[in-house]
């Protein structure tokens, strides 16, 4: 059975209430239409993780999917605070998720002791401050510190973090799940290869052969990878390099719609609930905006040189 | 001489602040706004040599406008290097290679800390802030820290009411009792009224400077613990012709910056 | 002052008796081309370290120039055992070198820790074996065991390693020192980042716009670099990927020549002390084994394809 | 039933006794040589989604011909993935991914502990050998591991001079004792003469097939422990016609395997 499938199959096949999560992206790269698809299906208790959260993190808490979220950051950037994720935490709407915070140190620290196979991993960062003070369903196992064996120095220690499933959108991957990206990386490269099995987006499917052509581009390597989806323009309003520009009006709506439970579900029901996949979704952002606000995103021309592995 | 021109706005001024703090050849960990504006100015003027630095995985970026996050598109095209939150967050500042960092927080105390968490108490919060991100190891582990903030009684405290990153936590000997590293910790807040050091000895924020059309006065009444006033305090100085140009005419050529006078930086 | 320079200076410069080096390669982009140098120089009393160690340190060893090597495997592959390398430890010919040995997961992970200033890692090997047993120069601070603060399970803790230099032969650099690669990778990458300083060489310069086109494939940024060397067949007779191939008649010349303490001389003397510099090195590979098999030695044409970054 | 000629050498049968142990789907880490000649065996016949690497940074390589390091420039063009030793041994191996290693070794004993870094004491050595490399981790962390080596009295031991990588270690308990991942370990020792099984209950290394040309009592009297032998022992099945055409065809046309023939794999 092949691993390409349409992003619909994808989230029923992997995707399961009550799953860790990590979903890659930081601005660049956030995998929007496998969201979308999680939110259609009405996936719930989930728990998410990424550093640097933003829009795509606040609407799944708004829409309820999300029972608790190991965090280091979540805004809109430049449109502020991120309004679902406020009233989930300060009124409870739709109800209150679960915080576990770290800094963007740690997390990464974290997910790449997750996927080196190492239990724990010291960090030099949250040290007096209330970082430390605070524990929530992590508990005790939020971290340890101990005095160095080698020098007694005062040392903190964080655990592994090992999702079920980690989701990522990248430029370029082959049908077996060699994924490739180039350009910010944010933690996605040791998110995805911490858990236990990945969803890879891509804007466009390629042939082993192109892989082989420049290989130290991989991030993930197939034998992990279950499912293999090409979704063109599956991280608007975000961005993926070479391919789009970020969609700063689109934010803008977003915040706006955000600012109330009501315009929120609005925005829900015209951009996620009534749309039936990432083509939809296309196609109404362009009936709705006009191709030339469609086009305008498109990526200018600014290709760099081949490079040879021959011998 | 330098000339001064007049028509600066202060968050003009605030970055020329930021920019005098960094020196030639220093690794700079920049977020947006202010702080890539300040390191900008610097670069463009006293510090050709100043290697600016974004969280998200990006040294040396050329971008052909403002950013207007660590993640921004502008910031793939022409950039030295490009990996990810490991490389920047982990190699080079938990490596220890970055001299300057900038912060901006909600609330700032006397002793620099910050909160970026909460504002009230934090399992009932009255309001949801972001959270850490890369502030708290920016404070942890840069030689340097310059501090942004609104200077008004609710901005700046006594002491913050959720600790996010630290400053000089709670006074001397402090960093180091938690072990941090040694020469590290806040250098000055950088305010839309002044400019604050840190003592040596107490670890409090000191009025070091304040802005053309305030005074010592109205700094010390806007600053909710005991300013204490340097003997040399001063005015401090208006932006420079050539600091203005640079922002004008190669970072920011659309006044983007002027966003940060609706947040209050007036 | 500029950090362009011949090996020459490179060496005299940054290259100190006593110091601590990490030295790249792994077949792949060996600095042979440094070390020479470092040999024409008489450097004394170094401390050496890589994962799998090949020709280069067996040479090293060999000229009389180190003292300690922290190691993991050391052999001329399929030429086998590295015969200056047995010499110096059964018969202590030069002399003998202290070894402090761990594997190719532990060492980089030493190194990864020192890259990422982490006092220290766990790994899961080298338990229940003689490895635990021997310790030398780095005495207890070889490695900690602990009980986890987790769970209890026993852990094994290695210390972070932070070389006074590292050196590396990549693909491309910058003038500034920002270095590019692509290919097997080794250790090479969180080797140079854990030095306190780097010195590069190169294939070939090329503008900082040109490192701009790509800049996923910069593995160390200019300001750990304090030389960059442009040094064409720099890493012969081991291989660089994109620009030629490894020369195994090479290897078995030196390996011939060093099986015995004279024939190593004579080797030495042909083509490291009577050689004043890598062109003078190549011109004299030329004249000895022909232009036709140094052609050979050429990579073939196998581009990939360029990609944009832009928005 | 497949046909078996009979014009085969000692390590094409070797190899071929390694590509039967590797199932379809299963992550092996190769060296070169015999292993990676298994490997591909299996790959090329009843494995085609057998995943490869190589410890140097190689994911699933497309050599044009037999690398002859676990480094070598043919593995470079065509790969599917390419980093480095912390990729492969950290995030693959120690990640727990790796289905099947291959080790060979200059010493290995009747727990499948294996020697490769002296011969003698380890002070005063009678032999220099290169050392763990990759040898240690894959022993430890492998789930299934596959050992090579030349049997005669010298080569085989009741226990290794030292140990380099782990076995069984002592016995039953001792990888559990020792903290090693569960369900790791040794599963063979493939010699020039013998298939060697692992008692589940003793972990003590027993005949299981014994190659054409040799005996029960040839092997027994060649292994200096005293060799346990299977109820159901026989003859190791011969090189099947397609997998020598694999080899022959496609993976060594130049047969560099011969060269094992001069070290002693007759």
């Amino acid at each position: 059975m092949g691993k390409v499938m349409s992003m619909k199959e994808a989230i029923e096949r992997h995707v399961h209430n009550g799953q860790f999560l990590f979903i890659g992206g930081y601005i660049c790269r956030t995998p929007f239409a496998a969201i979308h698809e999680i939110l259609r299906q009405k996936k719930k208790d989930l728990t998410i993780t990424r550093s640097n959260a933003a829009d795509d993190f606040d609407m799944m808490i708004g829409a309820g999917a999300v029972s608790r979220f190991i965090s280091t950051f979540l805004s809109l950037g430049v449109y502020g605070l991120g309004r679902c994720y406020r009233r989930s935490i300060e009124k409870g709407i739709p109800h209150r998720i679960e915080l576990e915070e770290y800094t963007n140190l740690s997390l990464p620290m974290m997910l790449m002791a997750g996927a080196m196979g190492m239990p724990f991993v010291p960090v030099k960062d949250m040290v007096g401050t209330d970082l430390l003070n605070i524990k929530s369903f992590m508990g005790e196992g939020k971290y340890k510190i101990i005095e160095s064996p080698f020098d007694g120095t005062r040392t903190v220690l964080v655990p592994a973090l090992k999702p079920d499933l980690a989701i990522i959108h990248v430029q370029q991957a082959d049908k077996h799940g060699n994924a490739q990206m180039w350009g910010i990386g944010g933690d996605c490269k040791v998110g995805a290869n911490a858990a236990k099995k990945v969803i890879v987006s891509c804007e466009r499917l390629v042939s082993r052969e192109t892989v082989g052509k420049d290989p130290s581009r991989t991030i993930v390597p197939d034998f992990k990878v279950v499912a293999v989806v090409e979704e063109p323009f599956g991280a608007h309003p975000g961005y993926t390099p070479g391919f789009y520009d970020v969609d700063f009006a689109f934010g803008s709506l977003y915040q706006k719609s955000s600012d109330t439970v009501q315009g929120f579900e609005n925005f829900m029901n015209e951009w996620v609930y009534g749309i039936a996949d990432r083509t939809a979704y296309t196609q109404h952002y362009i009936e709705r905006f006009g191709y030339g606000a469609f086009k305008k995103l498109q990526a200018g021309f600014d290709y760099g040189y081949p490079v040879s592995y021959a011998y | 001489m330098s000339a001064h021109p007049t028509d600066y706005i202060k968050p003009e001024l605030m970055a020329c602040c930021g920019a005098r703090e960094i020196s030639d050849g220093d690794v700079v960990i920049v977020g947006t706004g202010f702080p890539a504006m300040a390191a900008n100015i610097a670069k463009y003027t006293h510090a050709p040599n100043a290697a600016l630095m974004q969280e998200s995985g990006v040294y040396d970026a050329r971008p052909l406008r403002p950013a207007l996050s660590v993640g921004d598109p502008c910031l793939n095209p022409g950039a030295a290097m490009i990996a990810g939150l490991v490389e920047v967050i982990g190699m080079f500042l938990q490596g220890g290679w970055v001299d300057v960092g900038f912060l901006a927080g909600s609330q700032v105390d006397k002793y620099g800390n910050i909160n970026t968490t909460v504002i009230g108490d934090y399992k009932n919060p009255k309001s949801r802030l972001p959270g850490s991100g890369g502030a708290n190891p920016i404070g942890s582990l840069a030689k340097k820290v310059l501090i942004i903030a609104l200077h008004d009684r609710r901005r700046l405290a006594e002491r913050v009411d959720f600790m996010t990153t630290p400053g000089y936590i709670d006074g001397p000997g402090s960093r180091e009792k938690w072990g941090l590293p040694p020469q590290t910790g806040p250098k000055v807040i950088i305010t839309n009224k002044a400019v604050l050091g840190f003592d040596t000895l107490t670890k409090e924020a000191y009025l070091q400077t304040y802005h053309p059309g305030t005074s010592v006065d109205e700094v010390v009444k806007l600053t909710p613990w005991d300013l204490k006033v340097a003997d040399d305090v001063h005015e401090t100085e208006p932006p420079r012709e050539e600091e203005l140009k640079v922002m004008r005419e190669i970072l920011d050529p659309h006044r983007m910056i002027r966003i940060y006078e609706s947040r209050g930086y007036v």
